[in-house]
Parts: C-alpha cells; sequence; structure tokens
C-alpha cells in the first residue's frame, strides 16, 4: 500500500483511515463514507461523495478493483446528471440517485443479517461438539450423490477455465500424420525398400517433411518398418518388416 | 435414566452431527416418536439439572450433544480444541443473501453486492454450506444456489424459519425499492449501523 | 457436579484424544492433580450411578468417555444414514471431462485443469465411477479412462448419448480439438458458453 499522504477530500476529515481490506466492495466502502459524515442515504451529497470515493481508491491503489471502477464511473455519471439543470416542480423527474439509493439500503440490509449470522456463529461457536470418536461401528458406505447439473456446472468451470488462445488457434496447415503413414504404408506395399525422398510424396512442403518423419517414427516403433542409414549424411532407407505378432 | 435414553445419549455422544428422531427411532424396534421425544426430554433434563459439562441442542432438524458455551474459554485456554475459524465479510454477506433469496443465482447475489462472487461461491460450496439446487429458467439457465444442513449446523439454527424475519430487521425494504423510501429509511439506517 | 468435574467432562468431550490427568489440570489453574483425580472419581460414579450410556475410562495413561460396550449392538444397527457424500469441485471437474471426452488420458485431463490428476483418478477409480477402458497409443502407452455402468446409473441415464448438450461439450472441453480444427469449433465453443 502507498505511503503517500491521502489526497483530495480525504485530508480534510481527520482521524480518516481506509484500508481495502475492511470493505466487502464498493457499496461497503460507500456506506462507509456516508456513516463517517453522517450522511442521509436518501439525500447524498453526489458531488462531494463521488470525490471522495475516487480519492480512496486512487489513495489504495485499488488494481484488482474493476467492481471499484464500476461503481466510480457510476458515481461521476451521477454527478454529471444531478448538474443537468432542472425545474425543481418539474413533473415526472425522477431523482437519478433513486437506483443508488435502493441499492444502498439493500446493501445495508443484507450487512445487518450478515452481522446476525456473525453473532449466531460467535454463540454457536462456544459450543464444541464431539471430536474424539472411538471405531467408528461399521457402516455401509453410502450411496453417492451426483445429478447432472452438478456435472454440467464442472464441465463449465472446466470449460471457462481453459486459455482462450488455445481455443481460438487455428493452424493453417495441420500436420498430416495419418496421410503419410498411409502414403508410406501403401509405397511399402509395392516395394521392399523406399528412400526417404520417395516416402515425401511429389513437391513435399515443410509440413509434409515433417509429417512424414512422424509417420516414420511411429511406423518404425510399431515394428512395421526400420529405418537406416549406411554412412553419415547419407540418404535415409526405409526397409519393411513384418509386423511384430504380438502387436 | 430409562434404557432409551439412555440409548439415545449414548448414540449422540458417539455421532459428530446431529440426529434426527427418525434417526434416534431406529435405535429400538419398539419405540414411537413419541417415546423418542420423551426420552430426548428426560435427557436434557438430566444433562442440565445434574449440571453436567454437555448438553443437548436441537439444531439443523436434530439433536446434538455439545459443550456447555460457559466452559468454552476454559477448553480453548487448555488447547484441547480450536474454535472453529469465522467466516469472512463476503461470505457472511453472500450467505445473508442466499439465506433469504434462495434459490438464489450468482448475477443477483453480485448485483445486490455490488462485486463479483465467483471465489466465494466456490469456498461456501468447498465447505459445505450452500450447494447447487438447480437451475433458472433464465437466459444461459444459470445455476442456483441454496443453503445446506451443515449452514444451519455453523449457526446452530434449528431450521431456516430461525433466522430474523424481514419485518424483524432493522432496515425493512419496501417492496418496490427506493421510490418509497424517505427520510425514516436513513435513520433505520443509522441506527442498525451503532 | 463439581465446577472442575464439570469442566474435565466438557474436555474429555471435546477433544480429539485421550488426556492425561496432568492435561487436565490445566483447565483450571487452581486444581492440583490430587483435585483432579477427586474430580475424575466423582465423574465416573455420576456417569456410572446415573446409568448414562456413556462411561469413563482409562486407558493408554489418559482418560476418555466412551459409550458403554453393552450399548454397541444397538447403535451399530441403527439407521443413521451418514451424510451423503458429494464429490469435490475437483472430482466433478475431472469426471465431467471423463464423461464428455472418453477414452481419455490422465496427460489430456491434467492439460484442460491445468493441475495434475493422479490423486482425483484413484479416488474416482476407488469409487467405482471411472474405469481404465484400453491404453493410449501415444508415447509411454498411456492409461485411457472412461466412465462405468454406475456412472450412468447414479445420473439416470441410459447412456452416454444422453448427456445433455453431448456433441457442443464434447467439442469444447477438447484441448487439442481447436488447434486442428476450423472456425466452426470456434463457433461452438462459443455457443456452448452462452
Amino acid at each position: 500500500m502507498t505511503t503517500d499522504a491521502p489526497t483530495i477530500a480525504l485530508g480534510a476529515t481527520p482521524g480518516f483511515v481506509v484500508q481495502l481490506d475492511r470493505f466487502n466492495g464498493p457499496l461497503d466502502l460507500l456506506l462507509h463514507l456516508l456513516r463517517e459524515q453522517q450522511i442521509e442515504i436518501s439525500d447524498i451529497p453526489i458531488a462531494q461523495i463521488a470525490d471522495q470515493f475516487l480519492g480512496v481508491i486512487h489513495e489504495l491503489g485499488l488494481n484488482q478493483a474493476a467492481d471499484y471502477l464500476d461503481m466510480a464511473s457510476r458515481l461521476v455519471r451521477l454527478k454529471a446528471q444531478m448538474l443537468l439543470p432542472r425545474r425543481s416542480e418539474e413533473e415526472g423527474w425522477e431523482d437519478p440517485r433513486a437506483e443508488l439509493v435502493r441499492r444502498l439500503l439493500e446493501y445495508q440490509q443484507i450487512k445487518e443479517i450478515a452481522l446476525w449470522l456473525q453473532r449466531q456463529a460467535d454463540r454457536r461457536a462456544l459450543q464444541f461438539a464431539r471430536a474424539f470418536l472411538p471405531a467408528p461401528p461399521e457402516l455401509p458406505p453410502p450411496p453417492l450423490e451426483l445429478d447432472i447439473v452438478e456435472l454440467l456446472a464442472a464441465v463449465e468451470r472446466v470449460i471457462s477455465g481453459i486459455p482462450s488462445p488455445v481455443l481460438h488457434r487455428v493452424v493453417a496447415r495441420p500436420l498430416n500424420v495419418e496421410g503419410a503413414t498411409m502414403r508410406i504404408e501403401t509405397l511399402l506395399q509395392e516395394s521392399a525398400e523406399i528412400s526417404f525422398r520417395e516416402a515425401l510424396g511429389p513437391n513435399p512442403t515443410i509440413v509434409d517433411v515433417l509429417s512424414t518423419l512422424l509417420a516414420l517414427l511411429e511406423l518404425a516403433r510399431r515394428g512395421l518398418l526400420r529405418v537406416a542409414q549406411d554412412a553419415p549424411f547419407a540418404a535415409m532407407v526405409i526397409r519393411r518388416e513384418s509386423p511384430l505378432a504380438a502387436d | 435414566m430409562n434404557p432409551l435414553s439412555q440409548l439415545i445419549e449414548a448414540a449422540l455422544f458417539s455421532a459428530p452431527r446431529p440426529l434426527t428422531a427418525e434417526e434416534l427411532a431406529t435405535l429400538d424396534a419398539d419405540a414411537s416418536l413419541a417415546d423418542v421425544r420423551a426420552a430426548l426430554d428426560e435427557l436434557k433434563e438430566l444433562l442440565d439439572f445434574g449440571q453436567h459439562g454437555v448438553e443437548l441442542v436441537e439444531m439443523a432438524g436434530g439433536w446434538q450433544i455439545l459443550t456447555r458455551p460457559s466452559l468454552a474459554e476454559a477448553i480453548e485456554r487448555a488447547q484441547f480444541t480450536a474454535r472453529t475459524p469465522r467466516l469472512t465479510g463476503a461470505a457472511l454477506e453472500t450467505l445473508a443473501i442466499i439465506s433469504y433469496r434462495q434459490p438464489v443465482g450468482r448475477a443477483e447475489i453480485e448485483e445486490i453486492r455490488g462485486v463479483s462472487a465467483g471465489g466465494v461461491l466456490r469456498s461456501l460450496q468447498e465447505r459445505g454450506l450452500i450447494e447447487v439446487v438447480g437451475r433458472s429458467e433464465a437466459l444461459g439457465r444459470p445455476l442456483l444456489y441454496g443453503t445446506t444442513p451443515s449452514f444451519l449446523e455453523l449457526l446452530g439454527l434449528r431450521d431456516l424459519a430461525d433466522l430474523p424475519r424481514a419485518d424483524e430487521l432493522m432496515i425493512a425494504l419496501h417492496p418496490h425499492g427506493a421510490a418509497a423510501t424517505g427520510p425514516d429509511d436513513a435513520a433505520a439506517y443509522v441506527e442498525a449501523e451503532s
């Protein structure tokens, strides 16, 4: 966290200390700002609060804070809307802050429930359950529970976890090992021995060379042919082998 | 102690989770549910009256023997048992939303809290406090979450009806939201915070 | 029951192992070893005399509270449905990949999930959800996994073709697929995501 002196409106509020992990999100931070200054939710001075909010997230260097930035931009938009001239008696004018007020109140309610849950959990934590268990009686294994909904949720998690570059990578000329394998097998049916150049076929590209090489290695591993080179840098010779009985 | 209470005490003593009256009834083929309830009453009274270190507690739809809250400090200090770690603020808020709105989808949770919820939902699921209870009919058929019996156990609640009712909360939301709210709500807000 | 006996009962109940008299003495700074022994005697007598379902037992140099042996049979016979175990997130994700990609090798699963899969595969195999269905022709001839009939049974499916959205998800879960194929698969992937 930056040790720079607080900027903007924050310095004007003595004893105002903000820590990121104290807040559970932008709404929480907003509520904190309002409470600090005893501002009513129903009548937020948007211009002032927007500046303070921006000041805080700036000061905290909230890089991972897309949620905070989103709220900041909403506040700035609201601030602009509030500056638009209007006649106070204008019919049908809706306070641009209404949506924010509704969200803050709703969130405030959730915080109240969360506090209640916390107290309840704290009270429950005062009681310990049985921890030392004598050798448990042999129970038959209970039936496992699994359903399609769970499985599909897992599928979605997996898919969302696959890095996208892999998913969109398009290779214009894929290696064609199967094609090369078939070509070599056909050639070897016709003659017991062929050269590497023959195996490559007419007008080979670099992709064809790679495909052929991989096909040769695989066929050699399966014992279907043997690759030999009589001297260093000599031409590669491919000889047919009878397939192993075990394969 | 009557034989059924004795059996129930032994069973509850050795069970690491609450047992329902129906499960306890399987201890004795001749015992009715009413017998089990009477035996539970007797056991509860005996443990309380005899000032035992443990007590009978009803929670999560069942019964469990737990140590008395007043002894927690001494037991913890002696380091025989550690208290369960507290939930984070984010986890509590998410649980608050799910427990009141279940079944509820991730989008609604994120809308209310104003932050993304993926990580919290996963960790609550891993702790067994929430589970997927279905899929919404909405676009993309998003997963819907609900609370589990372990959630009730963690809070020592008998069932979801033990949660405070909406009208018992200090901030009671009007059905149509902000348009209907006035200074009264703001006052309630200040009070709730204190 | 005197306060020390009460404390000892709670500690023995909640400790994960038998406790020695010395350990129990740390519960109360004012208690001597003699006090602890006297309290243990009182607790033992109370549990025996009151015909409780549990008793105080000294063993392995320590003390523990255990259910009475005479009750063991009834407790064993009783049907305490152990809470149905659920698969962990990692197990579910691995199962998801196998169900849509089978036969599939460990390397491919690890590539898709980005973490090692050995432990999860073993436990899924032990639960009878997956099995080895063959060996790949690839280097090292790795084992290939597929789902079992009990996997289908658990989900209430007649066969694998009954899996929802089989076509699109099989493609979306194919890590090499995207490389070897063209825009069609990318489209299918996008569709599966929406």
